[in-house]
């Protein structure tokens, strides 16, 4: 194959997704941003993991920017670390699971919505994964609205 | 059973435990760069507050006294990672060797 | 003896206390016999160190229970542990 | 629940390798079933903190996200930074971080390898590999101040150089780890007790790990040979030469020897670097605020592949910084060797050799055990000495 991997993945998506590839870069060697919207978000993530060989997707984040969370899939294949970004509205946070796909992901699908509180449809189970027990329904700590208030100690006198 | 050979000639070596600080007190490894207790030079210090810029742990509050500003260390808070003596321009944070700290009111371990 | 909190006079805490632990600490401090001590260890447990203002970190374990001797160092010196133990039983002896 | 089925849950205090978390075991008789996890014992909200400090406070904060491979995650987060600026650092300063990673990873596998005996019950085991590894944290803490936390790289390259002496005192404790580490290849495999507890414990297929993302040593006992280290060569790896270790067994006993071979490699890489140190400056000064980008930077942590994520939006302080442990990645695969299937079943006795199998560092994750049983509708807690009690005593 003389072209680089990141040649032929961003060709191969650039093929797939035609103009519903709102954004491709690549900013240094064995790193490529690809951004979609919601609804071509599960189709690429497929055809990735599928059809052009990034089997392992190393994790899944998300990230506040303003009026929408960013929900990023970062997969690795070929040498190449391709990170998949759609965003996703905060009026309705949802986005479809890569549980069936692969199921390595469930975990940290669990981990977002506990953290940004994005839903992800079809997820085995979506109860609460790393914060307290106590912690109350609908706040979520990773995003830019939650104040950090400093924990009082039972016995703390200041 | 090559373990036990083991065994046996650890039998006659010197016990690896550090008896500290009861016996063994000149068996404690402490090379030269250790990351020890904070010494504050106030003479030299000019208050310019870099270290309270790049103190991870809120170990360093500026505070003033008749000299001019200065800073005071929360040393239970200290992570000890010296990057206040680096950024230091006129080198009057310096981490010593003192690797001996523990006391028995953390309100007290201050350097005011 | 068994290595459970009711036969043990020390309880050496290491490490930041975040909320969901804090009942769990609470529940074996009581657990323990008195006389009984506690020995916080690390510059995270005596006040939350490099976490302090994290959201589910409290500022040091003397917040949660009474503490007897702190050791300072991040991580303190095994030496460092082990002399701050021996001052806490020079200092029970002593009355 | 008709069938007879006991959950049983261990834990929170220390399971295994004295860190809270905690598992919740559907068992039937001796076997295990299904298996769940629940976590956030030691969940301090770091990434939420990191919004609130600038770059260079984060790296003492980054550093302690791990006690025991805190160098990966320093030399992670650097580099993050550093690709921010998308400047080169100078080469002297990537064969250092080199250096400082695989020392911290003979470190951590020699802490692992005693902690198997530990599990295992061969507590000599134990006490000789701790012993052993004094020796390798004499060398950090004479090379960077401190046993364990080393500050010893920042953005921009590294902190402290490599002096004539420090060399010397290197090249001696890498020839008596070499020894010793020989020394063990040879006896623990031969070694009954421990060859009873590894051999076809805890499998699980190549095909499995792919599917469930596992990494490190975990995925390189099932065959895969992939490492960071080659893939995405960062620091000095392009220069250093290493083979990635793998092992066909799939198994815990696999899993053993992957570690033991990768100490024998890095002190080989140690050595290799030593010899080739390029001259020159050890660090460049960066301004403090990077321009407004993002980056993801992977480094092969003594436990995996250690992947970090920034954003940053112009000022000092980072917009977003995601932090994935190598043990969250290892964690689904963990469940999935602890459910029984088909011909190959899990026992109750195994929990504790399996937890330890991924080397588990839980200040990244976190965990402990608990039984239910449907059946008798009763559910215990052990704690994990009585766990490890019963399992010896099967």
């Amino acid at each position: 194959m003389s072209t680089k991997p990141e040649e032929f993945i961003t060709n191969e998506m650039k093929a797939f997704l035609g103009e519903n590839l709102i954004e491709v870069r690549i900013p240094r060697s064995r790193r490529i941003y690809l951004t979609v919207k919601i609804d071509d978000y599960k189709r690429a993530a497929k055809h990735l993991v599928e059809s052009t060989g990034l089997t392992h997707i190393s994790t899944i984040t998300a990230a506040d920017a303003g009026k929408d969370v960013d929900v990023m899939t970062l997969l690795f294949g070929r040498g190449v670390e391709v990170m998949l970004k759609a965003a996703v509205p905060k009026t309705a946070p949802k986005i479809p699971t890569l549980t069936d796909l692969v199921p390595g992901v469930t975990f940290y699908e669990r981990e977002v919505h506990d953290l940004f509180g994005v839903v992800f449809e079809g997820h085995p189970n979506l109860d609460r994964f790393m914060l307290p027990e106590d912690w109350p329904e609908g706040v979520y700590p990773l995003r830019k609205e939650y104040k950090v208030a400093r924990l009082k100690g039972p016995r703390e006198v200041d | 059973m090559s373990l036990a050979v083991e065994l046996l000639r650890n039998l006659v070596k010197r016990r690896a435990t550090v008896l500290y600080p009861f016996k063994d007190k000149d068996r404690v490894h402490l090379p030269e760069g250790l990351r020890g207790k904070i010494a504050f030079h106030r003479e030299r210090c000019i208050g310019c507050s870099m270290c309270f810029r790049v103190c991870p742990s809120e170990t360093i509050e500026m505070t003033e006294d008749r000299i001019g500003k200065r800073p005071r260390f929360y040393l239970d808070r200290c992570t000890y990672c010296q990057q206040c003596e680096d950024v230091c321009p006129t080198n009057s944070i310096e981490l010593t060797n003192q690797f001996e700290n523990f006391g028995f009111n953390r309100k007290e371990y201050r350097i005011e | 003896m068994k290595g459970s909190p009711r036969h043990a006079d020390v309880l050496l805490v290491t490490g930041p206390v975040n909320k969901q632990i804090k009942d769990r600490i609470i529940r074996i401090y009581e657990q323990m016999a008195e006389p009984k001590f506690v020995v916080s260890v690390g510059n995270c447990c005596n006040s939350a160190g490099v976490y302090r203002g994290a959201y589910n970190v409290y500022n040091g374990l003397d917040t949660v229970i009474p503490v007897d001797a702190y050791v300072y160092g991040c991580p303190p010196k095994p030496e460092n542990i082990l002399q701050a133990v021996a001052a806490l039983q020079a200092k029970i002896k002593g009355g | 629940m008709s069938t007879t089925e006991i959950k049983v849950p261990v834990g929170p205090q220390h399971p295994a390798l004295k860190e809270p978390e905690n598992f919740t075991f559907t068992v039937e008789g001796e076997t295990i079933v299904k298996a769940d996890v629940r976590v956030g014992y030691a969940h301090k909200g770091i990434e939420k903190l990191m919004e609130s400090k600038t770059y260079i406070q984060n790296i003492p904060l980054v550093e302690r996200i791990c006690g025991i491979c805190n160098t990966a995650h320093t030399i992670c987060y650097t580099q993050n930074i550093e690709y921010l600026y998308d400047k080169p650092i100078p080469r002297r300063a990537e064969y250092l971080r080199v250096v400082a990673e695989e020392l911290n990873r003979i470190h951590s596998h020699l802490l692992w390898l005693g902690v198997v005996g530990h599990e295992v019950g061969f507590e000599t085991l134990f006490m000789y590999v701790w012993r052993d590894r004094e020796v390798v944290l004499d060398l950090i803490e004479t090379l960077t101040g401190n046993r364990v936390s080393m500050a010893f790289t920042t953005v921009g390259g590294t902190r402290r150089d490599i002096t004539p002496e420090i060399e010397h005192k290197m090249r001696k404790g890498m020839d008596i780890l070499e020894e010793r580490t020989k020394y063990y290849r040879r006896t623990v495999p031969a070694d009954p007790t421990i060859l009873a507890r590894a051999k076809g414990v805890g499998i699980l297929t190549a095909q499995e790990a792919i599917q469930l993302c596992a990494v490190g040593p975990f995925r390189r006992a099932s065959t895969i040979k992939e490492d960071v280290r080659s893939d995405d060569s960062y620091a000095a790896h392009d220069d250093v030469p290493f083979n990635v270790v793998t092992y066909d067994t799939c198994d815990f006993f696999g899993r053993m020897m992957v570690r033991i071979d990768e100490t024998l490699e890095s002190i080989n890489m140690v050595r290799y670097c030593l010899d080739h140190m390029p001259k020159g400056p050890i660090r460049m000064r960066l301004p403090n605020t990077p321009p407004v980008a993002e980056a993801v930077s992977k480094v092969e942590a003594p436990r995996g592949e250690d992947i970090h994520y920034v954003r940053s939006n112009g000022t000092d302080k980072p917009a977003r910084y995601k932090v994935r442990a190598p043990t969250s990645a290892n964690l689904a695969p963990l469940l999935q060797t602890m459910t029984s299937r088909g011909k190959y079943d899990v026992y109750i006795a195994d929990i504790p050799v399996l937890i330890a199998g991924i080397d588990p560092c839980m200040c990244c994750m976190d965990r402990s055990v608990r039984f239910v049983d449907p059946s008798k509708g009763k559910t215990w807690v052990w704690t994990m000495d009585q766990l490890k009690k019963y399992s010896k005593r099967m």
